[in-house]
């Protein structure tokens, strides 16, 4: 069904972003996947951090939400623990996700629950107007501090079952990435974390240079992506030689966070018939319990 | 076993039983010491004669092995507070000795380990009643443990507040009934042990120190604050709940992650206070009724999110169980002030309620009350806790079934069938619109923070912006009429008002009854809303030139919620206590009178 | 490069030059289009004509290529906010002039590019002047850069406002003076290309459609408050600084951080707010004079921690640069609305101060003090600023010189040598502890957010717990003498008296003016110390009958505050903007009138 | 010069902490470190978090600062930027420096501020009574979830360069890895972070678990502790077969995040003399960019 065509409700808009801003790439890949697994708008609901990464659910189509800075993931777990029929999306900038977002990725990662998280990375707060995020090298006050990889951390928790890198000058890979992504999380597999390379043309127009620095793993036959610790030697071992490993980095099992809750008497909180009178005799059974 | 029991205890000379029918039980030593095991006995033996019970506890730190003192008052008459002073004192260490023995009646009873601790000078009356007993020694010696000892001092304590045998080890059994028979054994001989101390000191069945009454007292529990918050909320259809441990607000998230997987809900322990409240805020959007609750400097990390469900139009019910502050402040103690945070914490201005149970029967209606409420109005509802949190007290019955559950304006994916048109934020007289969850066909639409369109899109123009303000500030007006009034009572031809909130409504009746006697009479007020600032506070603190507002706080928070509001400040006198510990009787009265002389 | 300009443009039909003493010109286009270079020239030539100036943007969104407003006011005398309509409106694209034409006056100029865009129908006066130029094309096929627009536009914006060319090319080599030989001249080129426009069009050099005087004005500075409230710290010994980015706070990251190390000091972007003011606290703990800052959610976000440097007695100034809420709300747009929160936030009572300047000039005097004032009484220090974030001013040259450096009582390590014992908290008579920092011999001592005793040991006990409250209290009124009165000015046999914050002081000012011309008196009061509130201010709310309190914000933030602080509702009238734009004159002066008829 | 033996100030006081708490030991071994190196104690600014292990500031007869629950490292890199004169010591419990403050280690790891951070790990939350923190394999609510090893977080991050992990039962290791981590901290090479097994015998008593669980990775001669990649597979391997490694198990060269800003006119902001005739005149010239 194309969630569009059946909306009584708004229509997408335009994007606000500037020309040329690899965001552009970022929401056609989401869109083709969308379309190409035939995933309806109103069974998808997308999470938004702030910042210009963060206006992505607006021109989606499905149910949007716009979070407050750095708080997406709480959020979307929350989404995802109490509706397991929506495929949860969760996306945000660097600044966003890394930042001020740094703690929750940290126990989001830990947690794998069953959604996809997106993160447009441009090595900078494109909205705030161009201040250096965490996964700029050398930042501006302490030159020296050492850019973020979010995959090298996703890598050291081991809970951590998805670990991808686009970039939006690799369109193909891109939406190859996407759809794998939402396949993971929608089949309850755990969290799909996508780094998406999307540079900022205003404040950091890094095209040419990503360019020549990413090297595409799904290419490598010889890159295990199910080896935890290959995954991390290999790219701790590209990053000294300045390069950025794309594709899908880490593939795991282990069991997501949502299965944990959805078991026993818990399907799905949010459809829950509280005015069930079954509920009703559970509730006077606890209250038995304060009987004396 | 009985070597001990058989040496000559010296017979006391003991005063001839006193009838009464209000007693104060104080069990004090390190929190380790089991002092809950004897005070739950004494529950048990007092509930089943039908008294009102009110039960807290005073300790200096949650870690296992500070000092604590748990305080049981019985009464024939609803109370909800405590007594000036305690009439039994059974002390397990030193400090138990230093703090409170000061605080036993004249005519009181001690009971401690004198080889631990000598009693302080000056504080004690002669005429107090003093025993001593080498409790560990008992129970280590004779019965190899010293967890026996709360046993041993069950049984002297029957004798001193003069309950039959019979009636005792009922309460054993009931309080042992999951432990193994032989355990259950050993417990009944230390009690055994306990009743020959006293036989030896002259306390027996015939004379005991005390004589309790007994009256019918049916249906009734026990409950705390917490888990009846966190139950009327489970009544009320709530069936989600994130928190983040802090005293003394972690129980409810224990209550609710115990119950409600039985219920088809889920309970999470987030990493922090943010996580906490967002991870509520993303289940309450998926239509879920939830909750997040902590205490003060939680609460304080909370602020931009409940911002966010006020301008976002998120339900949520945010429980603050308040503690005394600022800062991290004294976790353990009580206090009534984050009322000011909670009323204008946040930046901008958005819709909020906070409502105040007073005792533990409305907090299961607030419970209730306020997750209906934020459904109905898509918009945060802070229940306002204070030392209920830390209180137990018997209560009417909860009546589970006459709960209704209220969907206000949620819509179902047959109603989005019917509509032609949309808009999430839809602006309607009620300035509430129509809410349809994530999984409705055609009705997908964008939930903000940032100002926006009716249909959720960011916009910044003046006439929208001031449109959506005004919607969202008429939300609070059509709920207004369901907000919980004030209880009102006391003399209603009085010319003093007292308004007071929350814990302190015990301790201003017994102070009312008290001034009474002497002749002062008092018109007590406690809101159950504190904001907004209902019509019928306004209108009390209009009607007597000499209104008290009793809190405990120390910038009189809630006083400048009710001046803010337009009551007339010349009217009103500020009584506040700000040291942690609640008001007894005899200091309100202390303090109202110091006022009117 | 001359084939357009020989385009004989037709003349227009142009009115006699007009001598004006007060002009606001505005300048829209998309965030990219160098709006603000064109404002940047047009500052220069009115700075030197002595001219007051006030420049604000209107902006929809932070990212480049967003619609952005740019708007300048010069006057003879001093204004401080917008006038109601635009004097010249120069539209670069259609967003512009759909949303600004309307603004422009009934004898104004619109410059536009018709090939754009259409002039809305029924929203402009006939008598409006409207000249339509293509800006881009001319720059790009003469001059090859879209970016040499801007001084096309100059050109002939200087012969619309009646600058000499002379004057005009000035500004031009002072704007440009970095730039190379080369772009100055294509610069210059394009300001011709401007001028034989305006030739054709019949706008000479001796018939302009504006002339403004010139006049005396030596000493001034341009500066927007963010800058100067830095500035001031910085003045005040302010040596570091901890933030986070966000509108419109970023700028004094920012200025702080080019600037600091030059003066031995630090600038810190955190990763997030939290870490933003622990950063800070950790700073401030070992002496050096610092501050943090940030917008609404930013400073939600802070709240905990605010609390907890009242409770732990940590210096500490703390900016925000309040935008419209709640939530993310309307980032660019203006508002007073977090003044109840600045007041009232955080879990439980601790001593605050929030000053709050009404010009660049109070920025940088309450900056200083702010900073002086947290070291002298070890607080938190709130500087809440408005729409001054966005706005740059002229003032008056600030004098660095006499700024003093106050210490308050933070002891030396000779200090120390001389004392027989130290506590950290001792309790004084002033409610202030003399200050030891780390590093100091033999003054060892704990700093922390729970209760303490004077050694800054966590204790509980009631009566330290009392003491230590009111010694925090006590510090508030040690400072009261210190702390900024309102400013009050108008008419002072007025029976009308309007109250006001921050930005609102120069609209209300221009208000007045325009009553007193219809015989409507009013006297003006600014408290620049929002909380506590003062007496002077309390006793202007008793002082007349009719007290207006004006504010940006939806709820009557500063409304409450004052009848909190017991100001008698009765006087009070609440005024309120929440739309998001400043009131301009005619709004306040229509508001003010509707509600005296 | 002997910290106690000067003071006039207060007299640190006895533990509040439970009779066999691991806490105990991790005194003693900042006590005898201290010592040892002759570190006194009014220029040792100790700063803790929020649990029972936030109240060791209290027991050592230095400044001492009680933080709020989850900030200690940003208000301890506040102190090292500062006054970098002073030896910083961070600490905490896991709930503290792991759960909510999560975020802040990440970026405290990513920036490597001169300053100890010691985290005294029980697994639980002790002074809340016994809720599971992010260190407790198998937590009750979602048992799946994994449990959060901070040295291997640490290792993902390219900027550390000391991880470190001891264990109250074996006191004389953790007294050395206490005197490089100070030694460390103190030569103002970055962040040295140290990791301790503290068991909390109340609520989770790990003693003879964790005995039987440690491997002492200092006295395995074939580890190369300066080998990121070679670290995170070794700690992986072990995690993989239930063991811990204890030891200084990474020690890196990366310039610190304090030495990036102590440089030219700035050496320590909280010593500079604001009233200097020449800070004065920077003033002036400041005001002289805005002469137009
Ligand atoms: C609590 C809070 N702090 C700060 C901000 C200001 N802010 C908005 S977006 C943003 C960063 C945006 O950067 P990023 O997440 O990388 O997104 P991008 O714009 O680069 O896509 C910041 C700091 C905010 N909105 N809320
Ligand atoms: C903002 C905030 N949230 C929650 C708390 C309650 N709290 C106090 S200590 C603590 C956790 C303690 O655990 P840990 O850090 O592991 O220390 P431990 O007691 O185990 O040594 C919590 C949750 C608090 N003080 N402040
Ligand atoms: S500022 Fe940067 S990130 Fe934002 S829309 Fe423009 S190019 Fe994209
Ligand atoms: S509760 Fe646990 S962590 Fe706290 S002092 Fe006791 S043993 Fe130590
Ligand atoms: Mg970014
Ligand atoms: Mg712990």
């Amino acid at each position: 069904m194309n969630a569009i065509a059946t909306t009584k409700t708004y229509t997408p808009s335009q994007p606000i972003w500037c020309a040329g801003c690899g965001h552009y790439g970022v929401k056609n890949a989401l869109q083709y996947s969308m379309q190409a697994l035939d995933i309806a708008g109103h069974e998808t609901f997308v999470l938004a951090g702030i910042g210009c990464s963060g206006t992505i659910q607006n021109y989606i189509g499905a149910y949007g939400y716009h979070a407050m800075h750095g708080r997406v993931l709480p959020t979307a777990t929350g989404v995802a623990l109490a509706n397991p029929h929506l495929t949860v999306i969760a996306a945000g900038g660097d600044g966003d996700g890394y930042a001020i977002g740094g703690g929750h990725l940290l126990h989001t990662f830990k947690r794998n629950p069953s959604m996809v998280y997106i993160v447009m990375n441009n090595a900078v707060y494109g909205l705030t107007k161009g201040q250096d995020s965490p996964t700029m090298p050398e930042p501006t006050a302490a030159p020296e501090e050492q850019a973020l990889d979010a995959i090298q951390l996703g890598l050291s928790i081991r809970g951590t079952t998805f670990l991808a890198r686009g970039f939006t000058s690799r369109p193909a890979q891109l939406n190859r990435l996407m759809m794998q992504a939402l396949e993971h999380a929608r089949a309850k597999r755990g969290l799909a974390f996508l780094e998406i390379l999307s540079p900022c043309v205003t404040y950091n127009d890094t095209y040419p240079l990503w360019d020549a620095m990413v090297i595409d793993k799904d290419a490598d036959e010889n890159y295990d992506n199910t080896n935890r610790a290959q995954a991390m030697v290999t790219s701790l071992e590209l990053s000294e030689q300045g390069r950025i490993p794309l594709g899908l980095l880490y593939r795991g099992d282990h069991p997501s966070y949502d299965s944990a809750f959805h078991r026993n008497a818990v399907t799905a909180p949010a459809l829950e018939d509280v005015k069930a009178p079954q509920q009703q005799q559970l509730l006077r059974d606890i209250l038995a319990e304060y009987k004396r | 076993m009985n070597e001990i029991a058989k040496v000559n205890y010296p017979p006391l000379d003991f005063p001839a039983t006193r009838a009464i029918d209000d007693i104060v039980i104080t069990v004090a030593g390190q929190g380790g010491d089991g002092t809950q095991t004897i005070i739950a006995l004494l529950t048990h033996a007092l509930f089943h004669r039908g008294l009102h019970l009110y039960n807290t506890s005073n300790i200096a730190s949650r870690i296992k092995g500070g000092h604590a003192a748990t305080m049981l008052r019985g009464s024939t008459k609803w109370r909800g507070c405590l007594n000036d002073r305690f009439d039994v004192l059974m002390a397990f260490d030193t400090e138990a000795i230093e703090k409170s023995a000061r605080w036993v009646a004249d005519d009181g009873v001690i009971i401690y380990d004198e080889s631990r601790a000598k009693l302080p000078e000056g504080v004690i009356a002669p005429t107090v009643t003093v025993i001593s007993i080498p409790f560990s020694r008992i129970a280590v010696r004779e019965l190899r443990r010293d967890l026996f000892k709360n046993c041993v001092g069950f049984g002297l304590l029957s004798r001193v507040i003069g309950l039959p045998d019979e009636e005792a080890i009922g309460c054993i059994q009931q309080q042992f009934k999951r432990l193994s028979a032989q355990d259950l054994e050993y417990n009944l001989r230390a009690f055994q042990q306990g009743l020959e101390f006293a036989d030896a000191m002259g306390l027996t069945a015939a004379h005991s120190v005390y004589s309790l009454p007994s009256q019918k007292n049916e249906n009734r529990l026990l409950i705390n604050g917490n888990e009846a918050t966190a139950f009327g909320f489970a009544a009320a259809g709530g069936r989600f709940f994130a928190g983040y441990p802090i005293t003394p607000a972690t129980e409810i998230l224990d209550w609710l992650t115990k119950r409600l997987p039985r219920l088809g809900g889920i309970a999470v322990q987030a990493e922090d206070e943010m996580a906490a409240i967002n991870i509520a805020i993303g289940a309450a959007m998926t239509g879920v009724r939830t909750m997040t609750g902590s205490s003060g400097p939680g609460i304080a990390l909370m602020q931009e999110s409940v911002g966010h469900c006020g301008s976002a139009e998120i339900p949520l019910v945010i429980v603050d169980c308040q503690r005394a502050g600022p800062s991290t402040g004294m976790p353990t103690k009580i206090e009534q002030s984050d009322i000011g945070m909670l009323a204008h914490g946040s930046n901008g201005d958005f819709p909020r309620v906070i409502l105040a149970p007073g005792n533990p029967e409305e907090c299961f209606q607030i419970g209730a009350l306020a997750t209906n409420l934020a459904a109905i109005a898509q918009m945060p509802i802070y229940i306002a806790q204070d030392g209920l949190s830390q209180t137990s007290e018997t209560a009417t019955m909860f009546d589970v079934d006459s709960v209704q559950i209220e969907y206000g304006e949620k819509l179902s994916a047959d109603d989005v069938a019917q509509m032609k048109e949309y808009r999430r934020y839809a602006i309607t007289d009620s300035g509430i619109s129509p809410w349809a969850v994530p999984g409705i066909p055609g009705a997908m639409n964008l939930v903000t923070g940032n100002e926006r369109n009716e249909w959720g899109q960011v916009v910044t123009d003046l006439p929208n912006r001031q449109a959506m303000m005004d919607k969202r500030r008429r939300k609070v007006e059509t709920i207004r009429p369901r907000l919980p009034l004030a209880k009102e009572w006391g003399d209603d031809s009085a010319i003093i008002g007292v308004i007071c909130m929350g814990m302190i409504s015990g301790v201003l009746d017994e102070a009312r009854e008290r001034l009474e006697k002497i002749g002062v009479f008092i018109r007590c007020h406690r809101p159950r809303t504190l904001f907004p600032v209902l019509d019928d506070t306004l209108a009390f603190t209009r009607r007597y030139k000499t209104v008290f507002v009793v809190e405990h706080n120390e910038s009189g928070q809630f006083l400048h919620l009710l001046q803010g509001a337009g009551a007339p400040a010349e009217n009103l006198i500020s009584l506040r206590k700000y040291d942690g510990a609640p008001y007894l009787p005899f200091q309100l009265v202390e303090a109202l009178l110091a006022e009117l002389e």
